[in-house]
């Protein structure tokens, strides 16, 4: 069972993200749990969401402890107490921000596992609006393997129909492609 | 059709699916995505022949449908908490008058303190209404029971609550298989009504009755929750039919064949429950649990089948009878009567709090080895409880305790 | 459809709970004597016939009117309706005009020609002596009673003072002929120019086996008053009386009545008819003394008839009337002044009222007479078996009406003493009084007035001088009648019952109470606009 | 000569019938064959007004509605002496659920009649005032918001006679209740308080807002049919006596309520889409007092001297309708 848990301020799509990742995997055959940290957060309130993938049925109704995977859709998050907590030795972190924040580096995780992307700026660019979610959804394909990005971009499409779907597709296939990028690089230098 | 979709939507969808003609709104999270859907098909054209009526209070929405249900029209609606509680009154008439209303409830805490979240406090409020209370364990199920829930009410005349977790399940993006128009018309007839007022038969319905007959009318009752005990079992046979798939029923037991410790739980907390029966049985311990899908009626004698081999029984329920303790305990002890068996009580994720694989492998293994105390409160924070006792062993005063907690959680000590 | 136990009920099942066990005072349909009933000299049932009229059903109305008064085209003429004047109607706007309406039927009646039945004549013989309203009345009951009658009437024609001494702009001839002919139609036999001089005689003779008296009054109260031309003074009776003749006696321009009954103002009006440029009323009192019917003063006081009050005619010399003044001392009695005048007239008309002719009774043994009145029992007989007497010759109030209540009664009488079953009159209904009726439920509606002949026809012709209601007015009259305690069918009762107790028997067959399930709630009488209703007390 | 138009005026219109007028001039309730919706062998109280304004109400509505009617009744005096167990007084489809869902349950009923395409069945709720101006208010609010096609009818008898007559926001000032006691400062119901709710429900913007009295049982039965017939959220506000509640004579009843109407203390009016449309004109205009004389709970007025500024105010509260509603004209 792959766990992901998002983190993000109320309004940033992070209930969505979730959601969008659940129906990834459903669409991959998989078996896919996603809800939100149930309370009545209001929008800028820092808010989490949950998104459980497994090949066989979850009956798991507990919240996500033990994440394979972070989301962080907002780098001010960074300081809030407990964010990492119960992050697995091999687990991903994936955060928005167009710059490598303080002190990223010294993370448990592998090197190859934690990553620090523009989301925002690429939904502006694509969306006009700084909603980094599905952005951040391509580079979590890109970066995790563990959902294919045509299944990613099918979510999006489901969740966003018509306009708004493309642009977010466009945006998180743009992720997609900057961190594929950027690891081939890695691997070739490692090489 | 399999679509990965929330909880409330599949509701929604199998609600429409049965062809109610009258469904009534009133908001109270988190029941309301599911009268939103609805709302939605119907102002769409996906749902026709049905008049969706936004009231001004729950206790107008299900006096509506009662007046809806009693003139022949399939009603339904939906709600929660302090929601339930607010008909209250509505909901004794409706089981009274014999009106076949299905009512979702989206299982909530009742205040004060106020509180959103997820525990059994309002169904169980209700218990005693004369309704039929079925719980889902999953979005599917209760997409299912719905669909059940409305045979089995218009064949007794009597309404049904679908009870499903909030939040956890109504919230919930999970896998359902959403069945097909003819499969649901396949197995839901149109509704027959026992009685309806028809001007041209006219009747008095809702006489007052005296102590000469009220007894009687009451007994009848009962006997009807009888009847549901041998319908429910049937109508999950013949769903199984029609829809390939096992939903509702009394009860299900998981891994209790050979348990010595069986845990007993409504709704979906058993997924977690399971979880951890799995990771004890892997340990070696001879655990199971049985899921209560029927509370209303209670399967006295199913269960007492189901839980006659087992040494110790744990019930862990979302709800409790305060200056009590359990109350799902006492049905439980009851059904138990004359065995040798010990029933623990496990009041769990009360006002939402979360009721984790590693809080419950804790109570099970003291129950195993009969250090688990009759009455466990899961995961209370026994620092902060004591210190507001003691503060009130000092200073006797009214007011609720609440502000002090909050004050105690904040404070270092207990951080 | 098997429907719910105890909690759903069949309807109109509550059928078998007789809420009538609750009750302690039941309702219960009554009649009441309306006041109008109550007055009518003649005994005539005015609500009754009104109760016809209201529907404008004329003949039924006639026929229930002509069952007490043969006459209702003259009554409704010269009667002066007491029944006006006690209608409960009066006390919310303005009385019902009652004879209105019954001169509109007996006109109506004459105008279509509806006659009497001719009853068999299988009873006995009886002779009545005058052909006045009295005599005529008790023509017609007899008949009615299956009688053989014979009426002697010493004048020329029938009808008594209604002929001579009611004037004709008062009673059209044609009218009082076309009444008076359908009694005779009855089949009774007529002898005119008749007197009889010895009643009891005159029944051996022609085997009557009883009499009625009914002569009236028609001796012109004498005064002595020296005069030195006699011919320039005669008596009110023979003025009237002329007037039926050939030639009008001739009064000149100036013209005294001395006198203040109403045959004074009719000699007054017929004066000023006669071609007197001025008709003076001398009376000894004042107006409001005065025994003359108000609406009969108005009316010549229309006509320019003058008054002298408090003065009385001393002699007469060459034309010249001495006057005294007079004046009322404390009890009322006009006293002397000395004080003298003298106006010059014509002609003076005495009309100071009238007496019995009592002669042809002296031979009647055992008849007994007091103050110049023949004394009768309750069965209107006098002191001599087999003879009755009735109208002005007996003590009472002496009107036209009156005059037609005794013919009634003593018809009754006479039927009981022949028969040997001396009559009883049935128990009167407890009066109608206004506190009991409940006028809320009455639309305001004032009376409507006929139309009266213009002055100058009035005083140059004798043309009746107050013309009839049309039909319409006439129903517009007839449905002002509040139906004083007596059901008219509003459905009130069967309106207003909480427990729908009352049940209606169709139109003309009033109602009846449903005891079963009646409370006794009194809500049904207290609701009735008649007072038709009454609260009584349950027996236990 | 003069004509005069033929009217009938022996009763004119204020009689129930009279044999001499036509059909369509006589109430209906003066049919030999009417409905008798509710009938005989009720168990209300002697000279019950609700019990005769439930049959006039129900009977005009059954007869316009040509016996499409379905009624919802809430909880109170007329539910509980028409229905106890084994017998019912109805004779139409009719239910009864709750004291203060009346508008909501016939709501429902409405809902299931237009699904079911029987647009020509006619819904109607009623009750007495603490069933709509007290508990079922919120119910009745929301069933005229929505313009649910309902026609509601409240019978008026100024308190909870049903408990033992308790004090409602319908409860005139001074009147005594048993929880308004005629004693201390200011005996009986407090002045300044209630509620119109026929004031209320024109503010909604209802089709029809009328009230109507048992004094005028024509003019109650003219305005029950005519608002049977229209569409959308529809009330009629009926004045009933209580002679156990009010202290009356059970002969009284009608005569009561027509002392409130010509006093001007209880105003009959029309109102369409919130606007007064109609007013019943004063016949014979009375002063308060000799409503108030004809009922024990304002005993205290008058004993043991007249207490002249409390029926003062009365009067001006009278005066003030009069005024408001233009009633003498």
């Amino acid at each position: 069972m792959f766990q992901i848990r998002i983190h993000g301020r109320g309004g940033q799509g992070v209930v969505s993200a979730a959601e969008m990742l659940s129906v990834a995997a459903f669409l991959e055959g998989k078996y896919a749990q996603a809800f939100p940290s149930f309370g009545s957060e209001r929008t800028g309130a820092p808010v989490m969401s949950f998104c459980r993938i497994d090949d066989i049925p979850i009956r798991l109704r507990e919240p996500v402890l033990q994440p394979d995977a972070l989301i962080i859709q907002d780098p001010t998050l960074l300081h809030l107490p407990g964010l990492f907590d119960g992050l697995e030795p091999d687990g991903f972190v994936l955060i928005n921000s167009s710059h490598q924040p303080a002190g990223f580096a010294a993370m448990a995780c592998p090197p190859d596992h934690r990553l620090a992307i523009g989301a925002s700026e690429l939904a502006l660019k694509h969306l006009g609006r700084p909603l980094p979610n599905a952005a951040l959804l391509g580079a979590f394909s890109a970066l995790s393997g563990v959902l294919h990005i045509e299944s990613v971009l099918e979510a999006i499409r489901e969740k966003f129909p018509g306009k708004i779907g493309d642009a977010n597709a466009a945006a998180a296939q743009a992720a997609w492609q900057i961190v594929k990028e950027a690891r081939m690089e890695a691997h070739a230098t490692a090489d | 059709m399999l679509r990965q979709i929330e909880g409330s939507r599949a509701v929604a969808e199998s609600v429409a699916l049965c062809r109610p003609e009258v469904i009534c709104a009133y908001p109270i999270t988190p029941q309301t995505h599911i009268v939103e859907g609805l709302g939605e098909m119907v102002k769409s054209g996906q749902l026709k022949g049905c008049d969706f009526i936004n009231v001004e209070s729950e206790f107008a929405a299900l006096s509506v449908a009662i007046g809806s249900s009693a003139a022949g029209a399939r009603s339904y609606t939906a709600t929660a908490s302090q929601g339930l509680l607010y008909m209250a009154e509505a909901v004794y008439n409706a089981s009274g008058l014999g009106l076949p209303i299905v009512m979702t409830i989206g299982n909530r805490a009742i205040g004060a303190p106020i509180n959103i979240w997820n525990d059994h406090s309002d169904s169980m409020s209700m218990r005693d209404s004369g309704w039929l209370q079925l719980h889902a364990e999953t979005n599917q199920e209760a997409a299912d029971l719905h669909i059940q829930a409305f045979r089995l009410a218009e064949e007794l005349s009597l309404p049904v609550m679908v009870c499903m977790d909030g939040f956890i399940l109504t919230h919930a993006y999970e896998r359902v298989d959403v069945p097909t128009q003819q499969q649901v018309d396949a197995y839901l007839p149109p509704f027959l009504p026992r009685q309806v007022l028809n001007p041209a038969a006219p009747l008095s319905i809702g006489a007052m009755v005296g102590p000469e007959a009220f007894m009687e009318v009451r007994y009848l009752d009962h006997c009807k929750q009888g009847q549901a005990l041998e319908l429910i079992p049937e109508l999950n046979r013949e769903f199984r039919e029609i829809f390939g798939r096992d939903s509702g029923g009394l009860l299900r037991a998981y891994r209790a064949h050979d348990a010595e410790t069986l845990v007993v739980a409504l709704g979906s907390i058993n997924g977690t429950i399971q979880e951890t029966v799995d990771q004890l049985r892997a340990e070696g311990m001879k655990i199971g649990s049985v899921s209560l899908c029927s509370y209303r009626p209670f399967p006295v004698e199913a269960l007492r089948k189901k839980l006659a081999s087992a040494k110790e029984v744990v019930v862990v329920e979302k709800c409790v009878a305060v200056g009590v303790g359990g109350i799902v305990s006492m049905e439980v002890r009851n059904a138990l009567t004359g065995l040798p068996i010990t029933v623990s009580t496990v009041v769990a994720g009360l006002g939402g709090r979360t009721i984790t694989r590693k809080s419950l492998r804790g109570v099970f293994h003291k129950a195993h080895v009969g250090q688990l105390p009759p009455l466990t409160f899961l995961d209370l924070n026994h620092d902060v409880v004591s210190r507001e006792l003691d503060r009130q062993r000092d200073r006797r005063h009214s007011g609720p305790p609440a502000e002090n907690i909050l004050r105690d959680l904040r404070s270092p000590v207990c951080q | 459809m098997q429907k719910p136990f105890a909690t759903t009920l069949d309807p109109g099942s509550s059928l078998t709970n007789h809420t009538g066990t609750w009750r302690t005072e039941r309702p219960v349909y009554v009649d009441r004597l309306p006041p109008c009933n109550n007055a009518c000299a003649a005994g005539e049932n005015i609500q009754g016939w009104l109760y016809y009229a209201e529907g404008g059903d004329y003949r039924r109305a006639w026929e229930t009117l002509v069952a007490e008064n043969p006459m209702p085209a003259i009554m409704g003429r010269i009667c002066y309706h007491p029944c006006e004047s006690s209608c409960n109607r009066g006390q919310l706007d303005t009385a019902v005009n009652i004879h209105a309406v019954e001169r509109f039927l007996g006109d109506e009646a004459i105008r279509q020609g509806w006659a009497f039945k001719t009853p068999p004549s299988d009873g006995k013989n009886v002779l009545i002596i005058g052909s006045g309203p009295s005599g005529l009345s008790a023509a017609y009951h007899l008949r009615r009673l299956g009688h053989r009658v014979t009426i002697c009437e010493a004048q020329p024609a029938l009808g008594g003072m209604m002929r001579y001494a009611i004037p004709k702009y008062r009673l059209p001839r044609n009218i009082l002929d076309a009444e008076i002919d359908r009694i005779v139609a009855m089949g009774v036999t007529i002898r005119l120019n008749t007197r009889i001089d010895d009643p009891v005689a005159e029944m051996k003779q022609s085997g009557f086996d009883a009499v009625y008296l009914a002569v009236g009054a028609q001796l012109a109260q004498r005064a002595y008053i020296p005069a030195g031309d006699a011919k320039r003074i005669l008596d009110a009776l023979s003025l009237l009386r002329a007037m039926e003749g050939p030639d009008p006696p001739q009064l000149g321009r100036r013209v005294l009545v001395y006198g203040g009954g109403n045959t004074a103002l009719d000699a007054a009006r017929t004066a000023k008819r006669l071609g007197a440029t001025e008709a003076i009323v001398v009376y000894r009192r004042t107006r409001e003394r005065m025994p003359a019917h108000d609406s009969e003063v108005r009316e010549a006081e229309e006509e320019g008839v003058q008054f002298r009050w408090l003065s009385t005619i001393k002699k007469e010399e060459g034309g010249a009337f001495t006057v005294e003044k007079m004046q009322l001392d404390e009890k009322g009695f006009p006293q002397p002044t000395g004080e003298m005048e003298t106006i010059d007239a014509d002609s003076m008309v005495l009309a100071l009222g009238q007496n019995v002719d009592l002669e042809f009774l002296a031979k009647i043994d055992g008849l007994g007479i007091e103050k110049g009145s023949v004394m009768v029992d309750q069965h209107m007989m006098t002191g001599s078996p087999g003879v009755f007497a009735g109208g002005d010759m007996v003590p009472s109030e002496r009107s036209a009406t009156t005059s037609i209540g005794h013919g009634k009664k003593a018809a009754r009488n006479i039927d009981g003493w022949l028969r040997g079953r001396p009559y009883t009159p049935p128990a009167r209904h407890p009066l109608a009084s206004f506190e009991k009726l409940n006028t809320w439920y009455y639309s305001d509606a004032p009376k409507s007035v006929q139309p009266v002949l213009d002055e100058a026809r009035r005083l140059s012709t004798f043309d009746e001088v107050a013309a009839g209601l049309d039909q319409s007015t006439a129903l517009f009259e007839a449905r002002r009648c509040l139906s004083c305690g007596n059901c008219f069918e509003c459905d009130n009762c069967y309106g207003v019952c909480p427990d729908n107790a009352v049940i209606k028997l169709g139109a003309g067959n009033r109602f009846k109470f449903n005891y079963e399930y009646c409370k006794g709630c009194g809500l049904c009488a207290e609701e009735c606009p008649c007072g038709a209703i009454e609260m009584i007390q349950e027996q236990a | 000569m003069p004509v005069t138009e033929i009217k009938f005026y022996q009763t004119g219109t204020f009689t129930i019938g009279n044999r001499l007028l036509s059909e369509e001039e006589r109430a209906g309730q003066s049919a030999a064959n009417r409905a008798n919706s509710l009938n005989c062998g009720h168990r209300a109280c002697q000279g019950c007004g609700e019990a005769l304004g439930a049959r006039y109400a129900i009977d005009a509505a059954i007869r316009a509605s040509k016996g499409q009617l379905i009624v919802a009744n809430a909880t109170g005096c007329l539910e509980v002496f028409s229905t106890p167990y084994p017998e019912s007084s109805w004779q139409i489809a009719w239910m009864h659920s709750l004291f203060g869902n009346a508008a909501a349950v016939a709501t429902g009923i409405a809902a299931a009649m237009k699904v079911k395409g029987r647009d020509d069945v006619r819904v109607l709720a009623q009750g007495g005032d603490g069933g709509t101006t007290d508990i079922g208010f919120a119910c009745l609010s929301g069933m005229f918001e929505r313009n649910d096609d309902v026609l509601y009818v409240c019978y008026d008898n100024e308190g909870y006679m049903n408990t033992g007559v308790q004090r409602s926001s319908a409860t005139p000032p001074a009147a005594r209740t048993a929880t308004t006691p005629a004693m201390g400062s200011e005996p009986g119901n407090r002045f300044g308080q209630g509620k119109s709710i026929p004031l209320i429900a024109m503010a909604h913007q209802i089709p029809f807002v009328a009230t109507a009295s048992v004094a005028n049982l024509r003019d109650l039965e003219d305005k029950i049919e005519r608002a049977t017939l229209m569409r959308g959220a529809r009330y009629v506000h009926v004045h009933v006596p209580c002679p156990l509640g009010w202290g009356s004579e059970p002969s009284d009843t009608i005569k009561v309520a027509r002392m409130a109407v010509e006093s001007g203390l209880f105003p009959l009016f029309e109102a369409e889409y919130g606007a007064l449309s109609a007013h019943t004109k004063i016949r014979r205009k009375v002063p308060v007092e000799e409503y108030l004389r004809l009922q024990k709970r304002f005993a205290h007025l008058f004993k043991p001297t007249t207490d002249v500024a409390r029926v003062n105010h009365i009067q001006a509260i009278a005066d003030r309708n009069i005024e408001r509603f233009d009633l003498l004209n």
